[in-house]
């Protein structure tokens, strides 16, 4: 560092290494700055600001301003361009805005000023364009930190005082403007379990794919009669309409399966009694809207299969929809 | 004795003031109330005449300055009164006619419920008339001028529920508007021109103005002259002016306010004779009235419309006289007076008729009616006589001293004049006796009016009958009396001046013509009324006829020229002003309004181009402060 | 070289940071246009302060920095609850300033 | 200093306004009477302010001045002081503002039925605000400082708005909100069109300050200083100068005053306001633009009124003829009414622009008559409006049966305004056409046409409403009540008394314009025979 200060002593022109490093990474400090512009991604463009900063703090530091430089990656590429992205996160990533421009002659307009404001600058600072330049030699002599710093507490206190409490109004500005303000009172755990208790099923929903071939969450388990049990199926899934039907083979030999079962226990099973039924249930296939309907699965007797049923189908149904 | 002219001017004023305020209360007194005060000026009159009679020719004049009225600067303009001989003989006529018929009008308005108001506004009449005549000054006889046409305004319109009265109310007062215009400018360059507008300096400082501002004063005065007098072109109103209950037509359209034009002109004769031209124009309106008035009168069916036809005839006589100059003036005023009396007489005859006759105007539903009332039929018949010029009578006099006059002008002038007045005499005759004829011989044509009515006639009260009989001996005497040994000449003459001009026929001649051409008009009415039976309906005359039964297109001309221009000029400017000149100022607000709008169009609420907007300025800045540094 | 070069590209990236912000719809990427401006300032800022050497020119770049960072905290909290508030972050979007 | 009688005058209408507007909103009557009690006292003052007025011979011109210093900084004093004009217009302000306040006596009844809540006391607005005028016309006919005169010309505007657009007449009910539309653009019209002249006349009181600062060292408003330094001839405005800022002051004035083509405002603003607010425009408010030409243009810049005289004398001439013209062709009597204002206007600056002493005290006359005899009519017209509930000629006919007196009233305003001889408006007519004619000959023919047209334009009006068989709805119409006679008789009296006997009213007025012409150097034209010298020969 030391040594740069030194060369950063030179009168009418910067040492020819502060040159090339120049022109290597101007050029791509003003293709980080496009990109900023163009990028169509939001995360894009923060991401080519990020490198511009990067590139400005060399900059810096090879404009002798150590400190600032040093802060320029610390604040504005670590603390400034993170929360950007935060931000970003929040307000999604995915999202990519298109350039294409909405109000009538803006782009023109834009295009004019920029233009105008750049050759004007440039003209501005062509025509003050003094051929030397004092270097900071001797302001950085004892160390640019403690030069900055004597200024800072110096002539600037009362500014850095100000900034001071400009950032702390800052900060509770940003925490009063993202702070959200909450309606209704939180649950106490009493509360939960009370309605729990008062609730539906007191014991857990019972797991997806009960009697099932193969057990996955797009099948919904089956009533001991072979109809599908609503509370086995997911609510996304069905919301997605993803649930996919089960077998009428399968139902035919889960009924099989019980009347065996029956027999073996030497009890009489009506088993012929389901099947049409189920059948039909699942033939005559009543609209998604029916199917709000949900049953309680504890009268989910014979009586009521053919509700069920139709229920159960009902997602089939949408997972067909949903196929095509 | 001055003082008194206040008092003759103030008591009818007085009248119509307390009758107007005073309200219903005056209801039942009013009537007699408004006529003592009449009766009062007319004594008024008498005892100023009797003391201006003690005096000489000369003095025979009084003034009384009242109080300065409009004094700015240089311009002074007095209530101040002036009575000389000429005022003094209108004042006396009018005051005489007027009381004779406020005497009238409570028999003939007796169950009229507006009576009082009658009165009043007879009064207003009386007392802007004498107002007119004795004023001292142009300015003040100005004031009196439009106060009779405001009582004649509101008497012509007094039944105003009759939307015909009200439009010929309207009617007269606007075309005496267009003559007033004339006397006002008149009054103004007298004012520029002398300084002043008081008679004597005006009068007597004449012939020191240029004969070409004499001549415009005396065409303005002739103009005003016209409207009061209804003389052409303005005579379109006195025809329609008959609407008025008939006292009205009787004091005001044919003995006093028409007349007043020729005491104009009379009274103005000074600038008249300093402007030959001026002159010869009122001579000319003079007899193209005569014939006019004439041939209308002889048309009418309705009695008053024919007399009033006979009205202007007869003013344009005077008129004509008016206009020779200090040849007729005086003639003209005697000629004024016994015309205010027989006319007078005949009206109000005429309107006994109607009294009698459920306010029947058409004489083709009279008819015979002389057995049924006397007194109307001898009163008219002598006035009758008296304006036909029947030898002896008033009119004899007055008019041949006219005719006489005209001859007098002198070459062919003369004959022109003197022919065409005789030719008026002889219309004369003709309608006055084909109205004699057609109202009171022959026999009855009256049928039930539209109420079933079926008119029983019967002579008029007496209130009515007195002032018939009294103007009947003023028409018959009047002349007589003026003529013997020239009294009126010589009463008049210190005002008027007088020439005896040479005529190329002598008075005798004059007189002989003038009876001979009234027997042949009276003849000829004879054979076409007094033999055959009158037809109830008008038949469909020549086209001549039919002309002056729409009093010679009169109306028609005026209606086409000026009215109906007129409504498309008002309906045009409204519309221009609504549209043009509202129109721009409203217009300057709407473009206003539009780019404010436009302008608004900036402020599209999208931050990016406020931010477009800023960066411009900055551009701009930055441009401007380089500039400054180039410079 | 001569130092100015840095201000000539100090005015190429505020140019294209103010063109950035008249063009994009985003407002966070307009936000970080105008950082970009705020840097491009900075740096001219150091330039000077070299040029002149003294460090003032720094010190304002500081104070820059600073004020930019309060800046940036407040303004993505706006954002943040305009997005809440309309489910978007279009400038665009919050055009409300007209009646 | 002597008693500030100039400020009393003032203060009392403006102090009655302030007492009325307090009025609790329950006290409605109260407020009214308050109201008129403050008028009568102001007429009190006026009064007081005409005996004080010395016109005797070698009397200084404005009197009853009063001077403080008000704004040092630029100048501006708050001078007070009156000439004989200002005196009468004064007096003329004063005295018709009972008879308004009698006549307007339930005028905001309507408004207080519109009004939704109780805040807003439409009765005591209304009051309030009429006196406010009052206090303001006042200041204006007595302030000698242009600045302090300007600010109240301005000023009056903002009560007459409220007037003209919070208060519609009765009739307003037969149209429902077209009327109100149509009386808020009224309101509108009338504001924008005066404040546009009155800026205007902003830009060129500050121009004649500037001009003054220029030549005098510092700059000044008062009027009586500016006159002085120009007799002096310390104050030489130069000719392109004195030019644009009489057009400023003229402007201003014409737009007040309406002079064709400038008056578009009046018929709208005087047909959609009640027939006393109508009256306050056209008798009192708009007579600041009259009497400001003949005090203020005339006064401050001789030479460029010498200049624009021919184009004035146009316009007024334009004003009489086609304000006639317009007033016969109108349907809605109060436009009526407010058209043939405008033709009296025109006679009215034809009068002040002619520069002699006849047409200029003419003027004033006709300021003061035409006054009342608006007032007269436009009471009389409001009275019947406000019975049928309807604007419309056509809907009125054979009034003097149910209403003679009402009749009778409506017809002598009229003959007022037609300027018959023995009413005001007469005198002041014939002088105008006297003092016009004497100097312009032509100009003054061409105005006596506008002696048939009024006679025309009223004739028909009564012709139209009061005569012929009685119209449907109007057999059961009531007369004249004892408030409204009391309203209009005095007023009568008053025509028929300016008309018989003026003289106390132009002794007052004559020195004035004598001063006036002097200010004008104007000297009126001599007779081009002089009798006496004809009598001599």
């Amino acid at each position: 560092m030391s040594a740069l200060a030194t060369a950063l002593a030179a009168e009418t022109s910067t040492s020819t290494g502060e040159a090339v490093q120049f022109w290597v990474l101007g050029p791509l400090a003003v293709a980080g700055g496009l990109g900023t512009v163009l990028m169509r991604r939001a995360v894009h463009s923060a991401l080519c600001l990020a490198g511009t900063m990067v590139i400005l703090a060399m900059f810096y530091l090879a404009n002798g301003a150590y400190f600032l430089g040093m802060v320029q990656i610390v604040v504005y590429t670590g603390a400034v361009m993170m929360l950007f992205l935060f931000v970003l996160m929040l307000v999604g990533v995915s999202a990519t805005d298109s350039l294409k421009e909405t109000l009538k002659g803006q782009r023109w307009l834009a295009a004019g000023c920029g233009l105008g404001l750049g050759i004007l600058l440039i003209a501005g600072i062509g025509q003050a364009s003094v051929g030397s330049f004092t270097g900071l030699a001797q302001a950085n002599a004892d160390g640019n930190v403690q030069g900055l710093a004597s200024l800072l507490f110096t002539r600037y206190v009362v500014a850095f005082e100000v900034t001071g409490v400009l950032l702390t109004i800052a900060a509770v500005g940003a925490t009063l403007l993202t702070h959200r303000e909450r309606i209704e009172r939180t649950k106490s755990q009493r509360e939960q379990a009370a309605e729990r208790v008062r609730g539906d099923h007191v014991p857990p929903l019972p797991a997806p794919g009960v009697y099932a071939r193969h057990n996955a969450v797009d099948l919904p388990g089956l009533l001991p009669d072979g109809t599908p049990a609503e509370l086995t199926m997911i609510e996304t899934l069905r919301g997605r309409g993803q649930i996919r039907e089960v077998h009428r083979q399968s139902v035919a030999d889960v009924a099989a399966l019980e009347a065996r079962a029956a027999g073996y226990h030497g009890q009489t099973y009506m088993a012929t009694a389901p099947k049409p039924r189920s059948v039909t249930a699942l033939e005559t296939t009543g609209r998604p809207d029916e199917s709000g309907a949900v049953t309680d699965p504890r009268d989910a007797g014979p009586g009521t299969t053919g509700t069920t049923g139709s229920t159960g189908t009902t997602g089939t149904e949408d997972a067909e929809e949903a196929r095509q | 004795m001055e003082s008194l002219i206040g008092l003759l001017v103030g008591a009818p004023l007085l009248g119509a003031a307390l009758l107007l305020v005073g309200g219903r209360r005056l209801d039942r007194v009013g009537h007699w109330l408004a006529t003592a005060l009449a009766a009062t000026s007319f004594v008024l009159a008498a005892v100023l005449f009797s003391d201006l009679l003690d005096r000489e020719g000369e003095e025979r004049v009084l003034h009384e300055h009242l109080f300065s009225w409009v004094p700015v600067a240089d311009l002074r303009a007095d209530v101040a009164f002036q009575l000389d001989q000429l005022s003094m003989t209108f004042v006396l006529l009018i005051t005489s006619v007027g009381t004779l018929i406020h005497l009238y009008s409570i028999g003939y308005m007796a169950h009229d419920e507006r009576r009082r108001r009658f009165f009043a506004y007879l009064n207003l009449f009386l007392g802007a008339m004498l107002l007119l005549v004795l004023a001292d000054n142009y300015l003040l006889l100005y004031v009196g001028w439009e106060g009779v046409g405001l009582a004649s305004f509101l008497l012509i319109g007094f039944w105003q529920h009759k939307p015909s009265a009200a439009t010929a109310a309207k009617k007269a007062f606007i075309v005496n508007r267009v003559g007033d215009i004339g006397l006002s400018i008149a009054i103004l360059l007298m004012f520029t021109t002398f300084g002043t507008f008081a008679f004597e300096p005006v009068l007597d400082g004449a012939t020191g103005a240029s004969e070409a501002t004499l001549t415009g004063i005396g065409l303005m005065l002739l103009l005003a002259a016209c409207g009061k007098s209804a003389q052409v072109p303005l005579q379109s109103w006195l025809g329609d002016a008959m609407e008025g209950p008939t006292p009205v037509s009787a004091l005001i359209h044919a003995a006093t306010m028409v007349t007043a034009g020729v005491y104009l002109i009379t009274r103005s004769g000074a600038i008249f004779d300093a402007a030959p031209d001026a002159q010869t124009v009122v001579v000319v309106v003079g007899a193209v009235t005569l014939l006019f008035g004439a041939i209308v009168g002889c048309a009418k069916d309705d009695i008053k419309k024919a007399l009033a036809g006979s009205t202007m005839s007869q003013i344009g006589y005077m008129m004509l006289a008016a206009g020779l100059g200090p040849v007729g003036y005086v003639f003209a005023i005697m000629h004024l007076v016994t015309h205010g009396f027989f006319k007078a007489g005949l009206f109000l005859g005429a309107g006994s008729v109607m009294h009698a006759m459920n306010d029947e105007v058409d004489m083709r539903r009279y008819g015979g009616l002389r057995r049924h009332m006397p007194v109307t039929f001898v009163t008219f018949g002598l006035a009758y006589l008296a304006i036909i010029g029947f030898p002896y009578l008033s009119g004899f006099f007055s008019k041949d001293e006219i005719i006489y006059a005209g001859f007098a002008k002198g070459g062919t002038e003369g004959w022109i004049l003197g022919g065409v007045m005789l030719l008026g005499a002889a219309l004369t005759a003709y309608y006055m006796t084909r109205i004699m004829l057609m109202t009171f011989f022959g026999e009855k044509r009256w049928q039930p009016d539209a109420h079933g009515h079926e008119p029983h006639p019967h002579e008029a009260p007496l209130t009515m009958t007195i002032p018939m009989i009294v103007l009947a001996f003023g028409s018959v005497f009047a002349g007589f009396l003026f003529d013997s040994g020239e009294a009126f000449v010589h009463w008049l003459e210190p005002v008027t001046g007088l020439e005896h001009g040479d005529s190329p026929v002598g008075h005798g001649t004059v007189g002989l013509a003038a009876t001979a051409v009234m027997v042949v008009g009276v003849a000829g009415a004879w054979f076409q009324y007094g033999r055959r039976p009158v037809p109830a309906v008008a038949p469909t005359g020549r086209l001549l006829t039919r002309a002056a039964r729409r009093d010679l297109l009169q109306d028609d001309f005026n209606h086409a020229a000026f009215v109906t221009p007129g409504n498309y000029l008002t309906r045009g400017l409204v519309y221009l002003d609504h549209k043009l000149v509202d129109g721009l100022v409203n217009g300057t607000a709407a473009s206003f309004g539009g780019l404010s709008g436009r302008l608004r169009r900036v402020q599209n609420g999208f931050a990016r181009s406020y931010a477009v907007s800023m960066f411009g300025g900055a551009a701009l800045l930055i441009a401007a402060t380089l500039l400054m540094r180039a410079v | 070289m001569n130092p100015e070069n840095y201000l000539f590209l100090a005015a190429l990236l505020f140019t294209l940071g103010a063109s950035g912000v008249l063009l994009r719809r985003n407002a966070i990427v307009v936000f970080m246009c105008v950082e970009l401006m705020l840097n491009a300032s900075n740096l001219a800022l150091v330039t000077f302060s070299r040029m002149h050497g003294n460090l003032d020119g720094q010190i304002m770049a500081f104070f820059v920095m600073v004020v930019a960072a309060a800046e940036v905290v407040v303004g993505l909290a706006v954002i943040v609850t305009v997005y809440r508030s309309r489910h978007s972050a279009s400038v665009d979007d919050a055009s409300l300033m007209k009646l | 200093m002597s008693f500030p009688l100039l400020t009393a005058t003032a203060l009392t209408p403006a102090i009655g306004a302030i007492a009325t507007a307090a009025v609790p909103a329950a006290r409605r009557t109260a407020a009214k009477w308050l109201a008129l009690l403050f008028s009568l006292a102001t007429v009190g003052f006026a009064a007081a302010v005409l005996l004080r007025f010395d016109t005797g011979a070698g009397a200084d011109r404005f009197q009853l001045t009063e001077s403080r210093s008000w704004i040092e900084d630029f100048g501006v004093r708050y001078e007070l002081g009156v000439d004989g004009i200002g005196a009468v217009m004064i007096a003329l302000t004063a005295v018709l503002l009972p008879f308004l306040i009698g006549a307007g006596w339930n005028d905001a009844d309507e408004a207080e039925h519109e009004a939704a809540n109780r805040r807003w006391r439409p009765t005591q607005g209304f009051f309030a605000l009429m006196l406010m005028v009052e206090a303001m016309v006042i200041m204006s006919f007595a302030a000698t400082d242009i600045f302090l005169f300007y600010i109240f010309f301005e000023a009056m505007l903002i009560p007459m708005y409220f007037l003209v657009g919070g208060f519609g007449d009765r009739a307003g009910e037969l149209d429902e909100e077209g009327q109100s539309r149509q009386r808020s653009y009224a309101a509108v019209k009338f504001l924008l069109y005066n404040l546009a002249g009155g800026l205007i006349m902003l830009a060129a009181v500050i121009g004649l300050y500037v001009a003054t600062a220029d030549q005098l060292g510092t700059g000044t408003f008062s009027l009586q200083a500016i006159l002085q330094a120009r007799a002096s001839g310390e104050l030489d405005l130069a000719t392109g100068t004195e030019r644009w800022l009489f057009l400023g002051f003229f402007l201003a004035f014409a737009v007040k005053a309406p002079l064709w083509p400038l008056h578009t405002w009046l018929p709208n603003a005087m047909g959609e306001a009640t027939a006393p607010v109508a009256v306050l425009i056209t008798a009192v408010v708009d007579k600041v633009g009259t009497f400001a030409m003949l005090r203020f243009c005339l006064g401050l810049f001789p030479e460029a009124s010498d200049w624009a005289t021919p184009v004035v004398l146009v316009l007024a001439l334009i004003s009489i003829i086609y304000g006639a013209l317009l007033a016969l062709g109108q349907r809605d009597m109060k436009r009526l009414i407010a058209y043939a204002s405008v033709s009296h206007f025109g006679f009215i600056v034809l009068g002040v622009f002619a520069m002699t002493s006849q047409g200029q005290s003419g003027a004033t006359l006709y300021m003061i008559n035409h006054g009342i005899a608006t007032a007269a009519l436009m009471l009389v017209a409001g009275f019947l409006i406000s019975r049928r509930g309807s604007r419309l000629i056509a809907d009125y006919g054979g009034v003097q049966k149910t209403a003679p007196v009402l009749a009778g009233t409506f017809l002598i305003g009229g003959l007022a305004t037609l300027s018959l001889p023995g009413t005001g408006p007469f005198v002041s007519e014939f002088l105008v056409l006297v003092g016009t004619f004497s100097r312009y000959e032509t100009v003054g023919v061409i105005a006596c046409a506008g002696i048939v047209l009024a006679a025309l334009y009223v004739l028909v009006l009564y012709q139209r409403t009061m005569t012929g068989p009685v119209k449907a709805g109007l057999e059961k119409l009531p007369d004249l009540r004892v408030r409204e006679l009391a309203g209009g008789a005095p007023l009568i009296g008053l025509l028929i008394f300016l008309g018989v006997y003026p003289k106390p009213l132009t002794d007052i007025v004559n020195p004035a314009v004598e001063h006036t012409l002097s200010d004008v150097d104007q000297t009126d034209p001599a007779p081009h025979v002089v009798p006496e010298v004809e009598a001599a020969e």
